[in-house]
């Protein structure tokens, strides 16, 4: 049994032991248990892998391991890590772990909840160690499909449209994603589907890339929030539970970045460098344009889902930037917005199940009555906005850095541009707090409220403790994430 | 020439009836027209020599379903009720339909079918040789769909007794 | 020098700490806590200074000393930011009046927050506050200075909010906030673009001797400048959001929301002289490589300190007018820094900013203190609330008086040789900035008295507050105001005290753009010109605010454009209202909404409403009716039939 | 007139067994399309089965004489039209008990 499998089976067998449970307090039980274990799992990787590297490992992945599963399509199951999918896979263990806490009064059908939830992590993990490219694709829907009955089952507010529209624009993506990924397979002349390989190969002929380049890209770019495809992101994360949206923001969105980087750019590198322009201006637009579109919105999700907009097309933007720093940038970002994303959402949801209201019109001086979640909040607001000491600080400027060290100035006005968008996102972060967590209490009732209990403060915690910690100490993150993206951008520059 | 004058009359009575079959105001005639039918129809399989058919023809459909039909009717109608037909403008659309049809396929008969008018002799059919056609699984030996029937009968028959017993 | 890690690690715990246990503490505790760490770190810096100024000089110049740098983030090879400190002459002065400040607001808020809910925060804030801020003057790059740059604007975000349950200081810092941070974006673009051509962030690289990585953004031009004067440009204008110079000053004035001990620290002595701070630093480039940046510097500082300085004149809330006389008095350093030259006597403009920025510090926060001890008697900022209290509280108004006669550059209280260096060094750059300083000199003595005899003399409060008739409500009918407990009243004696003797320092042995030593000389005719000004002023004040009297209102009815206007501070806020709400808000952001709703997602949407449409067209194929189905088999079998046959 | 003519002259041809399976099946076809009841449905259906029938015996007849697939293809079918039969009369009854009515157009209600 390979040492990485372990993170889907811990899932199934929380799956498992979910069936087996009756109560709630079972439930709560095994949902606690499993997600602590990914979480000792993960960490225990990171360790593993650190060393590894540390004792002189150069192999572009680490703990691979293979196995045929279905044959006649050479159908793979093999997995692997380097540091960008540690990167991820901590993440995913943070969010699932806060996730969990963040729906412990979850209702109704809690122990459904939970499955699907567990189905999702099931997706979630396995996509970020596998490394076939169909064996990825099975995850990555074995991901989306899940998101379905929990939007449409516990969201609130137009949850069935909102489920639907989600589901069917990322399948619609997921679409292209298939033709791209067999249009990889079949042009590449590899025998297997796995990727390390058919980048060794380095053989798809560059018409082949033409196509498929931009259905792959694409297709990831959809979950990924690229510009035109985005507007299941505002719907959906507003009618989404609150864990499910942490889940969804915080990790799932980051398979689109991931899978665009992973997969199209670098598999197809010579169809990269010659669309890079059209998708870098996509990108730019999502950026300032999600961050404009965060400062209009009332809904706090809605804002909230803008300005990942906003956040996620900066990571497709430093990818296609294509130098080591700006994708070292990329992947800090993802998890970096990962956490402080999922942060709000739990936020937004705790604070929702006190006010029944997300209107940010109908809310004001949430400080007063419930400190813990407006410091809080203050705490995101600040890390969304790119404050030192917090992780979106060092992933910002990593970015920002890594894309100005291009020579032509197409790439630099474009980075200026999205530069502009951290004014725009203090703009509707300080608009935010300043309405709801600071001035006057807006709703007599309100002042009744009751503060974080403390299965909240674990999830709100341990999400801040993330924050800090990789906004204060990003070295060793970033230069693990630096060694691993080396060989993509080796692929790309050659 | 005998032969002919014998189909000609079928013919016409299969032509005439399955007419009337249709087109009668009244279900218990357009039962009694079937009959005709399929009574002419019985007398094709033994112009063409097909002995058993003739056989099972007149058995199955003349006696069994035609029963059926009869007791159905009796049944389901009231006596002397005009059965309802269709609005005049769907009965022309369809009588129009019909004959586009007929016309279609008369073309086709017509332009691609090559007059064949030679009957070769053929030796009679023994029960015997159809017995063991049907109780063979060889070549041109009909055993599998001969099961098949039987289990479709019998489905039939519980079926048939499942849906029309009284509840 | 190991031990100067102290004085940025001790302030971040003291925060952490305090923030973490919040109200665990008793109030006094925390205050206690906050203000003893700063005492720690004051004697600290000013061992550092010690220690500094006797033991680094080698061969009559000062050296700079980094006693500590790690690598925190790596981009590429030549990039990073590294976190490290760096003592120099100005780094060390900074230091010293960072601490000295902060030490004496911590003590003074200790009597003048008490009773306030949040107090413990009060005092993590400020820890916070004092930690970012140092960490900025000690910088060894100029990365890890937008760190803590962008880490003192939330300090101050948070401290200007302090009342958070008041609109109007929610709506002030936010203002600040967007205001400095729009700024500190093209401070960000503006290290891009000189990182990118000089492949280093390092200060010491960059304002070294003989720096040879400007050679490579040399010949290359963007619209008419070269790049590197776009940089520096650009990175000026993140000093000049941090700095309130026009047109992004006006964050400064509404930022007196927040309590007034914060208003000393932050935007009055260290904060805001973050942006002089920057340029200082970076002298040597903005001298040698961009002097058309640096010239440019001056006319911006020129206009700010004219403008400010009469807007100072009109205003009627004493913290305001202190805000606007700020702006002016930064102003000042930024055009000595504008005029100033390099080596020996061509250097004086940079030693009188910083000399200036010193002296400023200190008797701009004994104003505030000062201002704060008023408002806490009388619980008004306005003027007209005010009056005659110099027989309630001497000790304020002494001190007071000290630090306006220090600001109106009157010897031999420390604002007059700091300024009196300015103006010499600007006569000397052009007679025009020169004659202009030396009015807007003038102007400030004006305003200061104005502000002084409207608060110490003039009408009796009492009076006063019987003719008005409301006499405060809320505090009793017939409150006398009273003199500051020694918790305020101490930092006032202490500032003035210092506000005393500070003009006497040879500031020139310890701070010069080369490190070197530079012997200040008094000009004569410019220090004579500038007195006879002040003094001038300072009657015309006296005449008109000393007694009651209608002149000023005679003389605001003559000028009514001119006072209206500056009343409304030129309409300045107008302007930047009109963009934010008209511009961005409704002409930017509501249609973005708007097409994102509308035009995208509804195109979204239009595929799944056509499917569905087509869905429910091919729905009614599906009627049931066995008949209908026939007709389309039948025509099927027809349609098929035919096309084999044709085909 | 020729064709009239090789109608009666000569032995029958093929084209005589189509022609009339021809007109039956299309009497059924307009049966089908216009009848509403559902017995006279049946009545259609079963012209059209024996069309059927008659063509696969003609066509094996004239075509294939030493072969029985036509015969047997014709035997099954007339033992599944009696099924079919069967159970359509069970279910029509069945419908009648309950609607009363052996109408098609009715039969939307079981949609519901």
């Amino acid at each position: 049994m390979n040492f990485l499998s372990i993170f889907v089976l811990i899932p199934v067998l929380m799956m498992v032991g979910l069936f087996a449970s009756n109560n709630r307090k079972q439930l709560l039980t095994v949902m606690t248990i499993g997600a602590s274990l990914l979480m000792i799992m993960s960490a225990t990787l990171t360790y593993m892998y650190l060393t590894e590297r540390a004792a002189g490992n150069v192999a572009e992945m680490l703990f691979m391991a293979d196995t045929v599963w279905y044959a006649p399509f050479n159908i793979h199951y093999s997995v692997g890590v380097d540091g960008i999918s540690v990167a991820m896979l901590i993440l995913s263990s943070i969010i699932v772990f806060t996730g969990v806490f963040a729906s412990w009064k979850i209702d109704p059908l809690p122990k459904e909840f939970f499955l699907w939830f567990s189905l999702l992590s099931i997706g979630v993990y396995g996509f970020f160690i596998t490394t076939d490219l169909f064996t990825m694709f099975m995850y990555y829907e074995i991901a989306l499909i899940p998101m379905y009955l929990l939007i449409g089952i516990w969201g609130t507010g137009r949850k069935e449209y909102s489920a639907m529209k989600l589901t069917l624009m990322l399948m619609g993506g997921s679409a292209l994603l298939l033709v791209g990924i067999l249009g990889i397979y079949f042009s590449s002349g590899a025998t297997t589907m796995n990727l390390l390989e058919i980048a060794k190969l380095h053989n798809i002929p560059v018409e082949m890339q033409r196509y498929f380049f931009p259905l792959t890209f694409m297709g990831f770019g959809v979950l990924g929030a690229l510009f035109p495809f985005h507007t299941w992101s505002p719907d959906g994360h507003a009618s989404a539970p609150t864990a499910v949206s942490m889940l969804h923001a915080g990790v799932l969105m980051k398979l689109g970045g991931y899978g665009a980087f992973r997969v199209a750019m670098y598999l197809m590198p010579e169809a990269a460098h010659e669309m890079a322009w059209i998708f870098l201006i996509l990108t730019g637009i999502s950026v300032v344009y999600g961050a404009f579109g965060a400062i209009h919105q009332t809904d706090l999700k809605y804002i909230n889902a803008y300005s990942s907009v906003s956040h996620c097309g900066l990571v497709l933007f430093a990818i296609l930037m294509m130098n080591e720093t700006a994708t070292t940038g990329a992947i800090m970002q993802m998890l970096s917005h990962g956490l402080m994303t999922a942060l709000f959402f739990a936020l937004i949801g705790m604070i929702y199940g006190r006010t029944h209201t997300r209107d940010i019109r109908l809310m004001g001086g949430l400080m007063k009555v419930l400190p813990f979640l407006g410091v809080s909040y203050v705490i995101a607001g600040m890390a969304s906005l790119g404050l030192p000491s917090l992780s979106g600080f060092v992933a910002e400027m990593t970015i920002f850095v890594g894309s100005f060290q291009h020579t032509d100035t197409f790439h630099r006005v474009l980075t200026i541009t999205a530069v502009s968008s951290i004014v725009i996102t203090a703009v509707y972060i300080l608009k935010v707090v300043g309405k709801i967590i600071f001035g006057p209490i807006q709703d007599k009732h309100h002042e009744e409220l009751t503060d974080a209990v403390w299965y909240e403060r674990v999830a709100v915690s341990v999400l801040i403790v993330a924050i800090f910690a990789m906004g204060s100490a990003p070295f060793w993150i970033s230069s693990m994430i630096g060694e691993s993206v080396i060989p993509v951008i080796g692929q790309l520059i050659k | 020439m005998a032969q002919q004058i014998i189909f000609y009359v079928l013919a016409v009575i299969i032509t005439v009836f399955s007419i009337l079959a249709v087109t009668s105001k009244q279900i218990i005639r357009s039962a009694t027209y079937l009959l005709f039918v399929l009574l002419g129809t019985a007398g094709l399989y033994l112009l063409l020599g097909y002995n058993y058919l003739f056989a099972v023809q007149i058995a199955v459909y003349a006696g069994g379903i035609m029963v059926l039909f009869i007791f159905a009717i009796l049944l389901t109608n009231k006596p002397g009720e005009n059965v309802k037909t269709e609005l005049p403008i769907r009965r022309i659309v369809a009588g129009l339909t019909s004959l586009a049809g007929l016309a279609f396929c008369g073309h086709i008969i017509y332009w691609n079918v090559k007059k064949i008018s030679v009957l070769t002799e053929m030796a009679d059919i023994t029960p015997q040789q159809l017995g063991r056609m049907m109780m063979g699984t060889d070549k041109y030996q009909y055993l599998l769909p001969f099961e098949m029937i039987s289990i479709l009968l019998l489905a039939c028959i519980v079926g048939a007794i499942m849906v029309a017993r009284k509840r | 020098m190991q031990y100067t890690i102290l004085i940025l690690v001790l302030p971040l715990l003291s925060f952490i700490f305090l923030g973490l246990m919040d109200s665990k503490f008793k109030p006094k505790t925390a205050g206690l806590i906050g203000t003893i760490v700063l005492g720690i770190i004051t004697a600290l810096s000013y061992y550092t200074a010690f220690e500094y100024f006797t033991m680094y000089k080698v061969e009559g110049v000062y050296q700079k000393v980094i006693p500590f740098e790690m690598e925190w983030l790596r981009f590429t090879d030549l990039l990073s930011i590294k976190l490290g400190i760096l003592i120099d002459a100005i780094s060390v002065m900074m230091l010293v009046v960072i601490s000295t400040v902060s030490f004496m607001v911590n003590l003074y808020s200790l009597s003048y927050m008490d009773g306030e809910k949040g107090f413990q925060r009060y005092y993590a804030f400020l820890s916070l506050f004092t930690f970012s801020m140092l960490g900025l003057v000690v910088a060894t790059n100029i990365f890890q200075m937008y760190i803590f740059w962008e880490l003192v604007g939330v300090s101050s975000f948070l401290l200007i909010g302090f009342y958070y349950s008041k609109p109007s200081a929610v709506a002030a810092a936010k203002k600040a906030f967007i205001v400095t941070r729009f700024a500190d974006m093209f401070f960000l673009i503006g290290i891009l673009v000189l990182s990118f051509y000089t492949k280093t962030f390092d200060f010491g690289v960059l304002t070294g001797e003989n720096p040879i990585v400007f050679a490579a953004g040399a010949g290359a031009t963007f619209m008419g400048f070269s790049v590197l004067s776009w940089a520096m440009a650009l990175i000026f204008i993140g000093g000049a959001g941090k700095s309130a110079m026009f047109p992004l000053q006006i964050w400064l004035p509404d930022a007196m929301e927040g309590p007034t001990p914060v208003s000393a620290l932050i935007h009055a002595a260290t904060m805001v002289v973050a942006g002089v701070f920057l340029v200082a630093r970076l002298f040597p480039v903005y001298y040698f490589q961009t002097p058309e940046v640096l010239h440019g510097i001056a006319y911006v500082g020129a206009f700010t300190a004219l403008f400010a300085a009469v807007i100072a004149c009109v205003q009627t809330d004493i913290k305001r007018v202190l805000a606007f006389s700020t702006i002016s008095q930064i102003a000042f350093m930024m055009v000595a820094l504008g005029v100033s030259g390099y080596e020996g006597h061509e250097g004086t403009g940079y030693m009188a900013s910083m000399f200036h920025l010193f002296t400023h510090a200190m008797f701009k926060a004994l104003l505030f203190l000062g201002a704060g001890s008023v408002i806490h008697a009388v619980h008004s900022n306005e003027m007209k609330d005010m009056g005659g209290l110099r027989k309630y509280m001497p000790i304020t108004n002494w001190t007071f008086l000290i630090a306006c006669l220090a600001i109106a550059g009157i010897p031999p209280f420390s604002g007059f040789f700091s300024k009196d260096e300015i103006l010499a060094a600007s006569f000397e750059f052009s007679p025009l900035i020169g004659w202009l300083m030396t009015f807007i000199a003038a102007l400030t003595a004006f305003y200061m008295f104005r502000l002084y005899y409207n608060i110490f003399w003039g009408k009796d409060y009492a009076v006063k507050a019987a003719a008005h008739g409301h006499g405060h409500d809320d505090h009793g009918h017939g409150h006398t105001p009273h003199e500051s407990p020694f918790a305020m009243a101490f930092p006032l004696v202490f500032l003035a005290a210092v506000t005393c003797v500070a003009g006497f320092i040879p500031f020139g042995e310890f701070v010069s753009a080369t490190g070197a030593d530079y012997h200040i000389h008094i000009d004569m005719k410019v220090a004579i010109t500038s007195v006879v000004v002040a003094l001038i002023s300072i009657s015309v004040a006296t005449i008109m605010y000393r007694k009651p009297s209608t002149t000023p209102d005679k003389l605001a009815a003559s000028f009514s454009g001119l006072f209206k206007a500056a009343s409304n501070r030129f309409y300045i806020d107008e302007v930047y209202l009109f963009i934010t709400r008209k511009i961005v808000f409704n002409s930017i952001s509501r249609p973005i909404a708007w097409f994102d709703r509308h035009v995208i997602d509804a195109t979204m949407d239009g595929f799944a409403n056509t499917t569905q449409w087509v869905s429910i067209r091919i729905k009614s194929f599906q009627s049931g009716q066995i008949q209908q189905y026939a007709y389309v088999f039948l025509f099927g079998t027809l349609l098929i039939a035919a096309l084999i046959l044709i085909f | 007139m020729e064709f009239l003519t090789s109608f009666f002259s000569g032995p029958v041809p093929v084209e005589a067994y189509l022609a009339v399976s021809l007109i039956m099946f299309f009497a059924g076809v307009y049966g089908f399309l216009t009848r509403k009841s559902m017995l006279m449905i049946l009545v259609s259906i079963e012209l059209m089965l024996n069309a059927a029938d008659i063509n696969f015996v003609a066509f094996n007849r004239y075509l294939y004489p030493g072969q029985f697939e036509g015969f047997y293809f014709t035997l099954f079918t007339i033992a599944i039209a009696a099924c079919e039969t069967a159970v359509a009369i069970a279910i029509i009854i069945n419908i009648y008990r309950n609607l009363t009515s052996v109408e098609v157009g009715n039969l939307d209600q079981m949609k519901e």
